[in-house]
Order: structure tokens, then C-alpha cells, then sequence
């Protein structure tokens, strides 16, 4: 593969992307070209570099989401180009988010269950934007009475934010069990120390979280 | 009517009557609530002070009440839930029994830390860079594309099926009427027709092919045959034993 | 205007012709920045000169047109990027199908001689498409009122076929020995070509002249 070549195949890489104004994955890019032309998968996945280098400097940049690459405005840009548009950034209340998060660590999670955790009913509104942003689906139903529907993130969802994969969400902050719990309450009562939690040690509870697929 | 037991609102709740269904609304449960109290008070949520949260809690939700504001079924599960840890801490502990027992505050505490992780990440969610905030789609316009009408695969077996269709609907196909005229022989017709465009007339000879032999003389002639048959060709001889030509009748 | 100063406001161009989608004339482009340090016009025209420039060997260029500047694809990768709308193709219907078979074995043969043999019309789309694709072609015109078309097929329909000539089609006596093995192989297409054969016998319907773009 010469120069002249994958300066060529970075250009369609470059031009497709802007055309498909969504992320594509390297084989969807790969698959432009005809069969004699095809770059290989490393090839290509070179040529994505080069794409992202030639972004330095500009206005846009390169970015690696969930489902593939994609080409958007740098973040720093923001406050100029979002004068483009009338609409305001939608702003998410709180209830939106909370339930968003608890689907997010805790996927495949049913209504009751965020409802548990958050201490309130979650209205079906909630979960109908959430549905029709495509942010969450239904992925299951809890084999037990009345057969709730379990809900996950996905793609969409990791797109909008900007994310690959769950495994980038920001980590849950660590949760110290009973037993720990007690004892540290006696320390502190004791010691009379503030307490920090510095507890080294992997609470378990974490890496669970994180299961997904 | 309740502007009197308004004013008698504990100090410390700060909450302005009409900002009452706002200060309602700004929490999400009463979980949420009891960690506001909870930081407001500098606690440890790992030790907290039951008695003296219960009572602020109980504050607030008498006030909400005395305002006639609906409350959710939830903050009232919560204020009997508070109520019963409170009795439950007031009763006395046996040094020896301290093992065994189980913190009465230890359920609130791990659903407060549970719910307060998620409120926690759901500001984190809310805080990544999103798209149509700090980032935009972009997009170019595009050139004149090439028209992109993939065409459809055809097996020949598709086609003959078709035929057979076709063959076994139309009684006026019979396949005698048919077979006679082998296809090499329509085959040329279509050959000596696209010859014949310009309304000219061309030699008869010029359309037979001394290289494909006698069988190629035999198919031309045929066709031929076929054409003046079906009225789409006329041979003219000027003059007895003079050149033949053909035009076709309609020429384009 | 400093060198820096005007690589910001290069850089913020192209992030807003590229998040616009549209066009932007030279004052939309002044009016994303505040007041006070909005460029002038020339200092925005000689930017909109640089934005051009840099697009120099890449997938895009910058162009002016009626309603202001956009950034394009260049026309030298539409063959690439063209492939990103390609639409599965779908199937011809048993209508078109019919009257290419009949058009090679019975060419040169008008469209009334193929509705004739058919007992129904043929819709215009049908002879339109098997003459785009080249598969069929007009040799001549019947010399009987309306002057008719005559068709026949091409050397690309023979290509197509992997056909040295029409002689290589199966003799139609062949064609009715196939109702045996026809029943077979029906009943594989069935899945595939989309008609509706409800009914097991071959039916007179031709509903299928449906178009087929």
C-alpha cells in the first residue's frame, strides 16, 4: 500500500463520513470500496488514524463511539456553532437522568427495581422518552408475576454521550457493605477521625456493575 | 387559614411557604430528602443521628401537609419507616449481643448510600459531552451521485419459470406453433431487423455471412423468410435476375 | 487580527458550515461570534479563503454558491460514497420476468403481442426497466398503425445468461417438461420473489406488474 494510495482511500475514508452524518463501522467504510480495492482491516484501521491527525487544528475531530466512527464538532467549538440553532439543548429532569443511570450500571433492570433503588415510583413517561429517544430498550422480561419488562441501554444511548462502551461511563462510587460499615462507625466513634474512605480493598460491589455485554 | 401554623415552621427547613411545592418538587423521593437533611446537617450518612433527622423529616412533611400539598405515598412510608428505627435505637443494647445485632439505622444507611451512588452518576451521565450540547453531527453536502439502482439478480431458472407460466395461461402459444421456429432463426431476425434502421435498403446478400457456412446461410434465410412472413421487412427486385434488396417496413 | 486569532475563527467557520448542513452566507458565519469579536467582512472573507485551502487533498471542498458557502463532498469520490445509500435491490416481479422471456423467444415482438400472449397488460415500467437494463433493446417498429416497437434482446442480456446465443436457451418443450421439477423449484422462489401465490397453480393474477424501482 503506497502513499498516493491510502491518501487516497483517508480522502473517501473522510468524504464518507461526512456524508453519512452518522457513525460507521470500519467495515461499513470498508465496504465502499469494491472487492479488487478493499482495504484490509489494519489497513483501514491506519488509514483512521491519518483521518484523525488530519483533524488537528480544525474544527472538527474524530471520534470513536459505539457504533463506529464519526466525525464531529470539537467540543471547544460548542459555544459558536450551538448559535446555529434556535433550540436550546434539551435540559433532562432529574427523575430522566436517575433512571437513565440505574439502567445504565444495573442493565437488565426492571421498573420495579429502579423504583427500589430511587425510593419513588417512576412515571411511565420516563420510560416512554427514554424508549423513544432509543436510548434504552426492552431486552427481557423478569421471569416472575407479572412478568416485568427488563430494560438496557444502547447503542443511541452510547452515541449521544460519546461513549464506546459502558466500560467508559464514569465509575459508580464505591458502596461500603454492613459489616464494614459497623465497624467503621466504632473506629470512629473511637478514634473520633474523620472518616475517609480510603478502604483499599475492591468492594466487589463495583465490578459487578459492570457487567455488560 | 394556615398561615399561623405556616410561621411555625422550624427555623432551620428555611423553606418559604410558596416555595413549598417548588422545595416538593426539587426532590426526587424521600430518599433524596433525607440526604439533603443529612448534608445540610453535616452527618455521616454512615452515623447518622435518627433521632434529630426524624425529626426534621417529620417537620417538612408537616409542613407540606398543612399546606394541603399532595404528598407523595412514599415520603409517608418513609416517615413511619424513621419512626420505628428511632424507637428501635432508644431501646437498650447488650454489650454481649452487639455481634449479633444488627444496626437498626444499617437498611436506611445501605438504601440512602445505594440511592445516593445513582444520584451521583445520573449528574455524571448528565455531565459527559453530549451530542447537540458541547458536540454537533457534522455533514457535508453532497455531489451529484451516480445513480445507485442496484439491479435485482435474475436466475435463468426465475425466467423460465416465468415462461412456463406464460406457456401454460396462453392457449394460442401452443408449442407446435412455437418450436417450429427455432430460436436461432428469431434470434437472426432480431439481427437482420437492428440492420435495417435508417430506412435503406441494403443488399440481400449483405446480410448473409459467408464465414458462418452453410448452417448460417440456412438460419439468415429463414429469418428472412419469417420477416416478409410477418410484414416486417419488403424485398424489392428491380429488375429480373437484378439485385434483391430489403428494407425493413418500419423503419425507425 | 493575529495568526492565532484567525485560526480560531478558520477553524470555528468550518465547525459551523459543518454542523449547519446548509449553506451559511458570510454574515451568518459573522453573527456566531458576540459582538465584540465579531471579524469584519473582509477579515471573514479572507477566512472563508483559508477554510478553502485547507480542504486542499482532502474529502471535502469549500464551495460558494447562490445562497452562500458550503462545505461538499468532492464529485471525484461520489462512486464511493454513493455506496453508502445503495438500496438492496429488489426483485423483479413475475410480470417483468414473463415479458423478457417472452421477448427472447419470440423476438422481435411488440408489447401488444406480449399483452396478447400474456392476457394482461404490460405497464410502461416494465419495458422501461428491461430496456435500462439493457437486456432488451428496440429493433425496429411494426408497420401497422401506431408503428409499435418491436424488442429483442441484447448481447448484454446474453452476457448476463452466460449465453453464447439464444440458441442455448432450453427448447420450450424442455420448458413444459419443467412442470415436474417446476414444482421444486417454485416453490423455493416463492420465498423469494415477492409475488402473491396464495394459490399453488400458476394463476392469470399478475398483480405483480407492480412497479419495481
Amino acid at each position: 500500500m503506497n502513499e498516493e494510495n491510502l491518501a487516497k482511500i483517508q480522502a473517501i475514508a473522510e468524504a464518507a463520513l461526512l456524508a453519512a452524518g452518522k457513525p460507521l463501522t470500519l467495515d461499513q467504510l470498508r465496504e465502499l470500496f469494491a472487492e479488487d480495492e478493499r482495504p484490509a482491516r489494519q489497513v483501514m484501521e491506519h488509514v483512521m488514524m491519518l483521518v484523525g491527525n488530519a483533524c488537528e487544528g480544525r474544527g472538527f475531530e474524530l471520534r470513536k463511539v459505539a457504533s463506529g466512527y464519526r466525525l464531529q464538532i470539537r467540543e471547544e467549538f460548542a459555544p459558536w456553532v450551538s448559535r446555529l440553532f434556535e433550540e436550546k439543548p434539551q435540559r433532562y429532569s432529574r427523575a430522566l437522568l436517575e433512571t437513565l443511570a440505574l439502567i445504565a450500571y444495573r442493565q437488565p433492570i426492571t421498573r420495579g427495581e429502579i423504583e427500589d433503588i430511587r425510593g419513588v415510583a417512576v412515571s411511565s413517561n420516563i420510560i416512554r422518552t427514554l424508549l423513544e429517544r432509543e436510548w434504552v430498550r426492552i431486552v427481557g422480561h423478569r421471569d416472575v408475576p407479572g412478568r416485568p419488562a427488563m430494560y438496557a441501554t444502547t447503542r443511541q444511548f452510547l452515541d449521544y454521550f460519546n461513549l464506546s462502551g459502558l466500560t467508559e461511563l464514569p465509575p459508580l462510587s464505591e458502596i461500603r457493605d454492613l459489616e464494614e460499615i459497623g465497624r467503621e462507625i466504632e473506629k470512629n466513634i473511637q478514634a473520633e477521625i474523620e472518616f475517609d474512605s480510603t478502604s483499599a480493598q475492591p468492594t466487589g460491589d463495583n465490578t459487578s456493575d459492570q457487567t455488560f455485554h | 387559614m394556615s398561615g399561623k401554623e405556616v410561621v411555625d415552621l422550624p427555623n432551620d427547613l428555611y423553606i418559604p411557604p410558596d416555595a413549598l411545592a417548588v422545595f416538593l418538587e426539587a426532590f426526587e423521593g424521600p430518599l433524596d430528602l433525607l440526604l439533603y437533611l443529612i448534608r445540610r446537617q453535616n452527618m455521616d450518612i454512615l452515623d447518622i443521628d435518627v433521632s434529630e433527622i426524624t425529626r426534621q423529616y417529620m417537620e417538612y412533611i408537616g409542613a407540606v401537609e398543612v399546606m394541603r400539598f399532595e404528598l407523595a405515598a412514599e415520603y409517608l412510608v418513609m416517615a413511619a419507616t424513621l419512626a420505628e428505627i428511632k424507637s428501635r435505637m432508644l431501646l437498650p443494647r447488650h454489650e454481649a449481643e452487639e455481634d449479633d445485632e444488627v444496626d437498626p439505622r444499617a437498611e436506611l444507611i445501605r438504601r440512602l448510600q445505594q440511592y445516593e451512588r445513582f444520584k451521583k452518576a445520573a449528574e455524571d451521565i448528565d455531565a459527559l459531552p453530549r451530542m447537540e450540547r458541547e458536540t454537533f453531527t457534522v455533514s457535508a453536502s453532497l455531489p451529484k451521485l451516480p445513480s445507485n439502482q442496484a439491479h435485482p439478480d435474475v436466475e435463468m431458472r426465475d425466467l423460465l419459470l416465468a415462461l412456463q407460466g406464460v406457456l401454460s395461461r396462453a392457449d394460442l402459444f401452443t408449442s407446435h406453433h412455437v418450436e417450429r421456429e427455432r430460436l436461432s432463426t428469431r434470434e437472426r431476425m432480431s439481427a437482420i431487423l437492428s440492420l435495417l434502421r435508417d430506412d435503406q435498403f441494403v443488399t440481400f446478400q449483405s446480410l448473409f455471412t459467408i464465414e458462418e457456412g452453410r448452417l448460417g446461410v440456412v438460419v439468415t434465410f429463414l429469418a428472412t423468410l419469417e420477416l416478409v412472413k410477418e410484414q416486417l421487412i419488403e424485398v424489392v427486385q428491380a429488375e429480373v435476375l437484378g439485385q434483391i434488396h430489403v428494407r425493413a417496413r418500419a423503419a425507425r
